[in-house]
């Protein structure tokens, strides 16, 4: 019964959206926002990706939100599991051959990751994929050695110091007779990596606390005890 | 060209879309919807995205299969062999 | 001017940091908050002197390509009425690190939902707002609140789903996601079928926080799982966030017949069912919850009578439960368990008592308290609209009111009746009790200024409802259609 | 040419969001409609990244060897879509630890059970929960709990 309702549901939704989207514009959009950015996006915040422009320049406050969001279920998330029982029984080291390519990784993982979030603003990346990479750089050795654990202090400062630093950076224009979040410092050549004023240290300060908020989130998953 | 690309990869992803909601092992649909994210993932380039594709590509397929998988073995779910379907 | 960011800026800048405070000194973790909070209501005081209204870009970049802030009054009280509502509830004693920096993550969030002039900011933010009410109500650790906040999180998620592709629609058809903007195109781009499925499907996503009615399936697990001062909270600020923004979409950018008669039907479903439900219930908490949902269908069909009125309607009577919907929850601290060990109470605790019969009888409508106001200018909306539509939900309100009275009224009975029940109610804390009483004596004066107030209200209402304002306050004199 | 494109890309898309919707609405697992909820949340991307697709053009990056006059794809949506795909694994991660929490409390993730299980809880916590000493008749509940499974969900 309840199986055919949900059913009967879903399908009028899905026949009411395939109706609404045969006649969508698709192709040829209006991209009323679009336009402007494609125009003056390079001029206006110095990057050359112009999706980083949108995430760190023009819409730099909805990153800031989507940070919090991220901070909040890292945080519930270590309500919820908890502090770990000391007595419980962790799962055993892995083998050598693992171990031995899992340090091998870590430095890897890591050039990778702060490349991809350091060039955010020039090609194709930036803080948030390079943020991941960043957490499973640090999350590898630990899933290799699960008895060594990790200190959480470490991460919660970092995280603590990485999105005050977003807000302090936002707050500095706004203390120059400036707005919240506007870019500040001198834009540089278009496509150098020293270009784009404040926006690809926002990036970096992204990709830090994505980096650390992963890391906590994985790390705390990892330690939860199982459950028989 | 593109055409018969697009065609594939829809067809992939929505096939791998069902699987995670019929495969009877719950590894099995973490696989499948790992493998949707990557094909949405390929279908971002083809769709001009490389941005939203490279994090689609970090998170859906790998981040988020790295929780889910974490989260089956916490479970005590983690059985590769059994296939009765929902097993709670 | 640009000083108006700091009110979202600095809650959250207070919650990343609290974790961290946290580890060298609970205490100042714990204390840190209520003085942001303070200087919030500070910045607030300090704005309301401000040609209202005025439209405020981030980053410094022009709306519509940055996202920009709107202040109106509306805007201005709800914010004020975020700081004050969490100060009140900010708990002092229990709270730890953790639940501290969630509290300010929802002040900050709610906020900025007030002040947003931007669609996929509102998702962001109602997005944050969510996830700090999840991390709250788990902040205890009982299993059913783990359970009802899972369900929540599911249902939630489903609306997440919608709202996003509500959003790509809008953005297929206009190209924009500023609400002036879209305000300015909506009569061209969003007037047909194609802009009513995009309302449905925002609607659907927000309704989910606002307890709209098919969508909301949570509110009595959530409500009855969470602490008492989070369930009051969550109904009567977290939802009303949800409202505001709702009435925002809607006046700017789905102002149509069709919209507004999908609110009257889903805010009478509401009604009916939220106060047929809390006549049955058989617990204070779940009682209270249902009569959540009653109320916010009420302020939804208030919004579908449309134009000023309309807005001044669901206005009206939102803010009116925000006031006394909290105030039943702190009672509900020491009431919080079946109905019938409050028999006798009035001779137990006659002073909360008499507070309940006060936020009763505000509730179900009588003269002269702020409900009655509230209930009239809904009854009056649906009246002077004369469709067919607005009488029925008319006679569908009156009829259910008196349920509303019916089992409220039975419930202050029993409260005066002779004979003590087996298990007593435990007497209530005196903290939660002024916090009761002091959101009871707003409800009062606002009866005394009842006329300033609805002057107040009216203008506001009436620049809420004002789109050509709204549009050449945002978009400048060039974008005055 | 076999499908049009448009077509192709928009049934992907609602095709994932239906498949989502219709499994979290028909599987009975936890686990499972948290699944269905990962394939919903794409299909929603995607579209939100269908609706900034231009005919011929690339992806919005400036680079030196650009053909003069070529047009780029809108990238605003994608902006949009990185932010919904990062919110979405947050309270992924979230459900899923508070899975663990269930399953270790209440020994089951079936979801009929669990509903039954939590309104029992409730009640309790409410002081309404039926008194199983005396046979009180139990009619006035709004929704009175279903018997209670306990044989089946606790091994």
């Amino acid at each position: 019964m309840r199986k055919a309702a949900s059913l009967l549901f879903a399908g009028g939704l899905a026949f009411l959206l395939a109706v609404l989207v045969a006649k969508l514009p698709f192709g040829e959009t209006p991209m009323v926002l679009g336009k402007q950015v494609l125009a003056q996006g390079a001029e206006q915040t110095g990057t050359a990706n112009l999706v980083t422009s949108v995430v760190v320049g023009y819409r730099a406050y909805d990153t800031l939100g989507e940070l919090s969001i991220l901070f909040t279920a890292a945080l519930a998330l270590g309500l919820v599991l908890g502090k770990r029982n000391a007595a419980a029984p962790r799962d055993p080291d892995a083998g050598l051959v693992l171990r031995a390519s899992a340090d091998l990784l870590l430095p890897l993982l890591l050039v990778v990751g702060f490349y991809i979030i350091l060039h955010g603003h020039l090609t194709p990346g930036g803080g948030f994929q390079g943020g991941v990479i960043v957490a499973a750089a640090l999350f590898i050795p630990i899933l290799a050695r699960p008895s060594r654990g990790l200190d959480h202090g470490v991460l919660v400062w970092l995280e603590s110091l990485a999105g005050a630093l977003f807000i302090l950076i936002g707050l500095a224009a706004l203390f120059q007779d400036g707005a919240f979040l506007e870019p500040l410092l001198g834009k540089g050549e278009l496509g150098r990596l020293l270009s784009g004023g404040t926006l690809p240290l926002l990036y970096l300060l992204v990709g830090v606390k994505v980096g650390a908020e992963l890391t906590g989130l994985l790390v705390n998953l990892a330690d939860a005890e199982a459950v028989e | 060209m593109t055409e018969w690309l697009a065609l594939i990869l829809v067809v992939m992803m929505l096939a791998a879309a069902l699987a995670v909601v019929l495969v009877p092992n719950l590894v099995g649909a973490i696989a499948a919807s790992s493998a949707v994210s990557l094909v949405v993932a390929v279908i971002f380039v083809v769709l001009r995205a490389p941005d939203v594709a490279m994090t689609e590509a970090a998170v859906g397929a790998g981040l988020s299969a790295a929780v889910l998988g974490l989260g089956v073995r916490r479970l005590g779910l983690w059985k590769l062999n059994e296939g009765k379907k929902d097993d709670a | 001017m640009n000083g108006a960011a700091l009110l979202v800026a600095l809650p959250l800048l207070t919650a990343f940091l609290t974790p961290s405070i946290g580890r060298v000194s609970a205490t100042a973790a714990r204390l840190l908050g209520p003085l942001v909070l303070i200087y919030c209501i500070w910045l607030v005081a300090g704005l309301w002197g401000a040609s209202l209204p005025v439209s405020i870009a981030i980053g410094g970049f022009a709306p519509p390509l940055g996202i920009n802030l709107y202040l109106d009054p509306l805007a201005l009280l709800f914010a004020l009425a975020v700081y004050v509502l969490i100060l009140l509830a900010w708990p002092w004693t229990e709270g730890t690190p953790g639940q501290a920096a969630l509290l300010m993550l929802l002040a900050g969030s709610t906020a900025a939902l007030a002040l947003s002039g931007d669609l996929f900011n509102i998702f962001v933010f109602y997005e944050l707002m969510s996830a700090a009410s999840f991390g709250l109500i788990i902040v205890r650790g009982e299993r059913a609140a783990h359970l009802a906040t899972l369900r929540y999180l599911v249902l939630s998620g489903l609306g997440t789903v919608l709202f996003l592709l509500g959003v790509a629609l809008v953005y297929f058809h206009t190209g924009t996601l500023n609400l002036a903007q879209l305000a300015q195109m909506a009569p061209d781009k969003l007037a047909g079928a194609q802009g009513l499925a995009a309302f449905v499907l925002i609607l659907l996503g927000v309704g989910v926080k606002a307890e709209l009615f098919p969508v909301n399936g949570w509110v009595p697990e959530v409500y009855a799982a969470a602490p008492r001062w989070l369930s009051g909270l969550l109904a009567g600020l977290v939802s009303k966030l949800a409202v505001l923004v709702l009435l925002r979409i809607l006046v700017l950018v789905f102002d149509s017949e069709q919209a507004q008669a999908v609110l009257l039907v889903l805010g009478l479903a509401g009604f009916v069912t939220g106060e047929l439900a809390a006549w049955w219930a058989r617990d204070f908490v779940r009682m209270l919850s249902f009569s959540s949902i009653g109320q916010l269908g009420l302020v939804f069909v208030g919004f579908g009578i449309g134009g000023a009125a309309g807005v001044m309607a669901g206005i009206a009577v939102a803010l009116h439960h925000m006031l006394a919907k909290p105030a039943l929850f702190y009672l509900a601290e020491s009431w919080g368990g079946s109905l019938e060990r409050l028999q006798g109470e009035a001779r137990r605790a006659p002073l909360a008592a008499a507070l309940f019969v006060l936020l009763a009888l505000s509730l179900v409508g009588v003269p002269p308290l702020p409900g009655f106001w509230a209930k009239l200018l809904v009854v009056m909306g649906l009246g002077a609209k004369g469709s067919a539509l607005a009488w029925a939900t008319l006679a569908g309100i009156l009829l259910i009111t008196v349920v509303e009275a019916a089992y409220l009224f039975r419930l202050v009975g029993r409260f005066y009746s002779e004979g003590e029940p087996a298990h007593a109610a435990p007497r209530l804390h005196g903290w939660d009790f002024t916090r009761a009483l002091l959101l009871g004596g707003a409800l009062v004066a606002a009866a005394f200024w009842i006329v300033p107030l609805g002057h107040w209200l009216e203008g506001a209402s009436q620049l809420a409802a004002d789109v050509p304002r709204y549009i050449t306050t945002v978009l400048g004199q060039g974008g005055a259609p | 040419m076999p499908i049009p494109l448009d077509t192709l890309f928009f049934a992907g898309a609602l095709g994932l969001v239906a498949i989502g919707v219709v499994g979290m609405l028909a599987s009975r697992h936890l686990f499972r409609v948290l699944l269905c909820l990962g394939l919903a949340e794409a299909g929603g991307n995607l579209l939100l990244v269908l609706s900034g697709y231009r005919w011929d053009s690339v992806a919005p990056i400036l680079t030196g060897d650009l053909p003069v006059g070529v047009s780029m794809v809108d990238p605003v949506p994608q902006a949009l879509v990185l932010t919904s795909i990062v919110i979405g694994v947050g309270m992924e991660a979230l459900a899923v630890a508070l899975l663990i929490r269930i399953r270790r409390a209440y020994g089951t993730l079936d979801g009929h059970a669990l509903l039954a299980r939590l309104r029992e809880d409730l009640d309790e916590r409410l002081g309404v929960a039926p008194d199983r000493s005396e046979d009180l008749p139990k009619g006035h509940a709004p929704f009175p709990a279903p018997a209670a499974k306990e044989q089946e969900v606790n091994p």
